[in-house]
């Protein structure tokens, strides 16, 4: 059981990313900082226990939490199907939209306007699967190895256009880059969602309730606010 | 051990994995026969060419060997598009293994080259040949021959090597089983399967290359042939 | 979020140097010391033993790097062995050079005549003996240039481990080329330091092979 | 009772028969040179009566004690034979002193003091006293060959083996080292040598062996094998120094 | 107007002059033996005149053509004057044939075809017409020896220097070698030969010179040379042997 092994180490190990601006990034002191961050501390905090944060990336997060290198996985997690078979998830705790981004100067509205374009995406990430379900065939995915590949690779004329959150594209503009994302169209709305093992149903009631209560409470509001610079929406 | 192996997904994923292996093997064809090259004529200038270029040679030979593969790749996919040179991922990626086949070959070639009696320069020389046609014609082949085991093994390391291209996207049997391992969560069966096939891809190679030298080497099999 | 300035990037990228150092010492330590081991298992009497070595050095030496990281770090915790990222690139990392080193140092053991083997062997020295006071002191001297050599290979090896998420040298290059939108600049700084690193190294190694060449000419 | 007793000793390497019954007594304070052309097996018969290579048939015996393949029989036997090479063999990270000590101290055990003492007395013997601290590379072949004397003698052998020691040396070289043998023959130590050193042979051993494909063709006094060879393969052979 | 003209030629390598001013002039068809001890410069005298070192003054002079040490000009010299060492230097990764033919082709630009048969030709003069397909490393010496010389004969020189191309050989092929020179010679070819076969130089040779300490102390006919020497060193030389 994991809540109690949890309660009884008095330490909690969440794996939240580094390469995903606003969810979890670094400060020029190379913390660990952003949405998902302080998320995690909140759970922490709420268990009464300490928190260790693993840092990793769209590609290896899974195999972390599977392999029993973390408890929790909160690391903008977006849910489906097929990952609901091998892992499960808790209630929702951010908002998130998947968009494809370019340049001002490509003209894209919509997939099809996609075709004959090269689109860089994190391997594994939520986006990367919807994108490959709904691209036409002509569309060439560059799938990188985590988020730090595919915003180097749009930053430098890699790719063309890339496929990430509204969110992400909007951290990295605030940060006036060379070459700035700006929105094309949504692919999909897919909240972010807290990853653990199967069979944990009391460490997941436990965070459901967790979460329940921040938002009841307007603590999840404050770090949405922070980080995203609005409140949670209302249906999350 | 709570895990239970599953290696179904194989049925399902096979020709992405078939493919990588195809880009592993056009990467390691292009990159050898390339890297080779370049370290040949990069020997030949250490070694035998005009004083201004060894130290530019040397200077290459030195970066390269000295910095890993990987933020050689970085560079080259990431780094250069800032001074406007841009190629795609297999570009890159081929560029990477060539020039860093290219360092260490010229080292092992090179080691061949001086390993050259003098005297085969002398009769090169007193037949009439010039120095580029003696290199080429006389001190090359045998220099080759002396170095080809080393020289094997240099190339067997930089296909191993090219795992690392798949951090640029480039689809080869390692970005197969990340992509494989993204879609189905089984990580471990994935890279257990990927290491199989390399370690075969390894073995071939290492026969392909002793093939290579006993077709481009005449001599040792002619001896052998008629002892 | 806050702005890097070049001092920023040198210096994050310096500190995550010291990780690269730390694991290249371990793996190579590590290395050196399974790989005496394999050493002793493969130039060994018995049968086992050697093939044992083999088939291990055609593993390690015919599968990439990166792979044996994977299945350290995803397969260690398969068996429920709870491996931080730093301890499965330190696993992978002494696994692969041990394989490495036990053939260098096999080649080194090998290229002693066999008119030591024999001299010893008609002085009475026992198998043991004949390894502690002959053989091995001579091998060890020959073994040094190319021992420091490989450490060049281990040092470039680390930052493989970057991709099972340890923030040494290369993740840090990644990390703050996202934060400072400056690829061209960071991977440079980055080789750069790899090149300090590497480089005494490499020449040391040669200077070290050259002096040998010098003293086998002179006997 | 003889020295070293070889009976009917058979060699072979793969499908090559290089000793096809080799018969020879050695009595105590002999020296017998062994002649032959190259490829006729006389480093073979050294080596096989040193143990560093198993006879396939018949028996070596040194000093009454049977030669047997395993690790103490062979211990022992080479405590009582030593065995000089062409090639020296001399341990080159060990200066000549040190080269004269170690198997003392690691076969015999003798404590430091002792093996130094008897090393330098070794060392004087063969006219090397005032090179103790010099490493083989800093020796000439002449010196080297004397220095791995001393080491042989400084295990106190009963009988010594010696492989065409004179080989590798430049002619000028080839006396002192042979002087070294000769006084110690004059000692009364019991010598083995394959030798092309014919005039050495006469002057000096007591038996001369021919042999021949793997056989002892002829043996017998120097005297009567030089002067009056018996059969034509001896002939041919001293016709072609 | 001589074939080979060589005047006051000086050679130094650092402070060793190794060569102190030597002449010599060759006429066409003339076989001239060069001998002295090692170390007098007779290699180095050959190697100049093939432009293998550059010389440090003097002048020498092939079929009128002065040696300058350019590409162009030494490519001609060498189209001239054919060399042949001691150490045969066949190239190991080609045939006899190809050996022969290589140089034909990448210097002349001869067609295949034609440098094949030409080839073929020579390797038979050679008395080697069966081994065209052999690697060197299956020849022996002596056929290495005269593979070299079919290969130099090839890019059909007006002379050849020839430097103790018998030294490296076995005593029993020595006189295949010197047969095929002698032939040459006996043919009008120009000779300039380093050698140790006195008895060669003497059957064979118009001339010998005999070089000490980087001159040329005598020189004459070799009936002159060898039985009534001037010098007290030619006789301390020739005492030698
Ligand atoms: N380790 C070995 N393996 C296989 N064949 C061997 C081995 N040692 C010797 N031989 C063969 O045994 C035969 C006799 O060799 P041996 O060295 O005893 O001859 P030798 O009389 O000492 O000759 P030499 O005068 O050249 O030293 C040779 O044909 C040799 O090729
Ligand atoms: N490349 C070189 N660099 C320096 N010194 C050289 C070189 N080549 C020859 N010498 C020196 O020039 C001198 C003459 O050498 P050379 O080879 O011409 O003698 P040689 O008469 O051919 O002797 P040998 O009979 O031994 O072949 C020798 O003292 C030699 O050491
Ligand atoms: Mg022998
Ligand atoms: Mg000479």
């Amino acid at each position: 059981d994991a809540l109690a092994t949890i309660e009884k180490d008095k330490v909690v190990r969440i794996a939240v990313p580094q390469d995903f601006p606003p969810f979890g990034t670094v400060g020029s002191d190379m913390q660990p900082q952003g949405y998902d961050v302080d998320m995690a501390k909140l759970i922490a905090e709420k268990l009464g226990v300490k928190l260790e944060l693993v840092p990793v990336t769209s590609a290896n997060r899974i195999p972390y939490l599977q392999t029993n290198k973390v408890d929790l996985v909160i690391s903008s997690l977006g849910k489906n199907a097929e990952r609901a078979k091998v892992i499960d998830f808790s209630e929702a705790y951010a908002p998130f939209f998947n968009g494809v981004f370019g340049p001002a100067d490509v003209a894209v509205k919509d997939t099809k306007d996609l075709s004959g374009k090269t689109v860089g995406v994190t391997r594994g990430a939520i986006e990367d699967l919807e994108l490959t379900k709904i691209a036409p065939s002509d569309v060439t995915i560059k799938r990188y190895e985590d988020n730090n590949g595919t915003i180097s690779a749009f930053l430098s004329g890699q790719v063309d256009l890339v496929a990430t959150g509204n969110v992400v594209a909007a951290a990295i503009i605030a940060k006036n880059p060379p070459k700035k994302p700006e929105i094309k169209f949504l692919i999909k709305n897919s909240p972010c969602y807290i990853g653990l093992n199967k069979d944990e149903p009391a460490l997941l009631a436990k965070v459901n309730e967790i979460i329940a209560a921040a938002k009841k409470d307007g603590s999840l509001d404050a770090i949405s606010q922070k980080w995203l610079g609005a409140k949670l929406p209302a249906d999350l | 051990m709570h895990y239970t192996f599953d290696f179904g997904w194989l049925l399902e994923y096979w020709p992405v994995l078939l493919k990588g292996i195809g880009i592993t093997v056009e990467l390691t064809l292009v990159g050898g026969v390339l890297g080779v090259s370049l370290g040949v004529a990069c020997a030949w200038a250490r070694a035998l060419g005009p004083g201004w270029l060894r130290p530019i040679v040397t200077a290459y030979v030195e970066m390269i060997r000295n910095t890993p593969f990987l933020i050689q790749l970085f560079f080259i996919f990431f780094g250069l598009p800032a001074l406007g040179i841009r190629m795609n991922e297999l570009e890159a990626a081929n560029l990477a293994m060539v020039i860093n086949l290219g360092a260490y070959g010229c080292e092992i070639i090179r080691a061949g080259i001086q390993a050259t009696p003098k005297g085969q320069f002398e009769a090169g020389a007193s037949l009439g040949m010039s120095r580029i046609q003696t290199f080429w014609h006389v001190i090359l082949i045998p220099a080759l021959q002396r170095i080809w085991p080393a020289l094997s093994s240099q190339i067997v390391i930089v296909m191993l090597g090219s795992a690392a291209v798949s951090q640029i996207a480039a689809e080869d049997l390692t970005f197969a089983a990340n992509f494989i391992q993204s879609r189905t969560f089984r990580a471990f069966e994935a890279y257990f399967v990927t290491t199989l096939i390399y370690l075969a891809l390894a073995v071939l190679l290492r026969q392909l290359l002793r093939g290579v030298g006993w077709t481009i080497f005449p001599r040792r099999g002619a001896a052998s042939r008629a002892r | 979020m806050s702005d890097f300035t070049t001092w920023d990037i040198l210096r994050n990228l310096l500190l995550a140097a010291r990780w690269t150092v730390v694991l290249s010492v371990v793996s190579f330590v590590g290395g050196a010391i399974v790989g005496a081991l394999l050493l002793f298992m493969r130039i060994g009497k018995g049968r086992a033993g050697p093939a044992f070595v083999k088939a291990y050095v055609e593993i390690f030496q015919g599968t990439p790097l990166l792979m044996q990281l994977f299945l350290a770090f995803f397969g260690l915790g398969l068996f429920g062995i709870d491996v931080p990222a730093w301890l499965a690139a330190g696993v992978a990392l002494i696994l692969w050079s041990a394989a490495f080193l036990t053939e260098i140092w096999r080649g080194c053991v090998e290229a002693i005549a066999r008119g030591q083997w024999e001299a010893s062997s008609s002085l009475g020295m026992g198998y043991v003996q004949q390894m502690r006071y002959v053989i091995l002191p001579q091998a060890l001297r020959i073994a040094v240039p190319p021992t420091v050599g490989f450490s060049v290979q281990v040092v470039k090896g680390t930052a493989l481990t970057s991709i099972i998420g340890f923030v040494e040298l290369s993740k840090a290059g990644t990390i703050v080329t996202n934060a400072t939108f400056e690829p061209f600049k960071v991977y440079g700084i980055v080789a750069l330091i790899y090149f300090c690193l590497c480089w005494p190294l490499s020449k040391s190694s040669q200077i070290l092979e050259r002096k040998l060449n010098v003293a086998h000419r002179n006997h | 009772m003889s020295l070293i007793e070889i009976t009917e000793v058979k060699k072979r390497f793969g499908d090559n028969e290089v000793l096809k019954g080799i018969n020879i007594d050695v009595e105590p304070g002999e020296v017998i040179a062994i002649i032959g052309k190259s490829g006729s097996g006389k480093s073979t018969l050294l080596r096989c009566i040193n143990g560093l290579e198993t006879i396939d048939d018949g028996s070596i015996s040194v000093a009454g004690a049977q030669l047997l393949p395993d690790e103490i029989h062979l211990k022992a036997l080479r405590l009582k034979v030593g065995m000089i090479f062409q090639q020296f063999n001399l341990f080159p990270h060990l200066t000549a002193g040190r080269n004269v000590m170690l198997s003392q101290m690691v076969v015999k055990k003798t404590p430091r003091g002792e093996a130094e003492a008897m090393a330098k007395k070794m060392l004087e013997r063969v006219g090397l006293g005032h090179k103790f601290d010099a490493y083989p590379d800093e020796l000439s072949g002449g010196q080297q060959q004397r220095v791995a004397i001393a080491r042989a003698l400084a295990m106190q052998p009963i009988a010594l083996l010696c492989d065409e020691i004179t080989s590798a040396l430049d002619p000028e070289l080839v006396n002192e080292v042979l002087a070294v043998v000769k006084e110690l023959a004059s000692e009364g130590m019991t010598l083995l040598m394959v030798t092309h050193e014919m005039r050495f042979a006469r002057d000096v051993c007591s038996r001369v062996v021919f042999m021949h494909q793997g056989r002892v063709h002829e043996i017998g006094p120097p005297g009567e094998v030089f002067a009056e060879p018996r059969t034509p393969e001896l002939k041919q052979f001293l016709g072609m120094l």
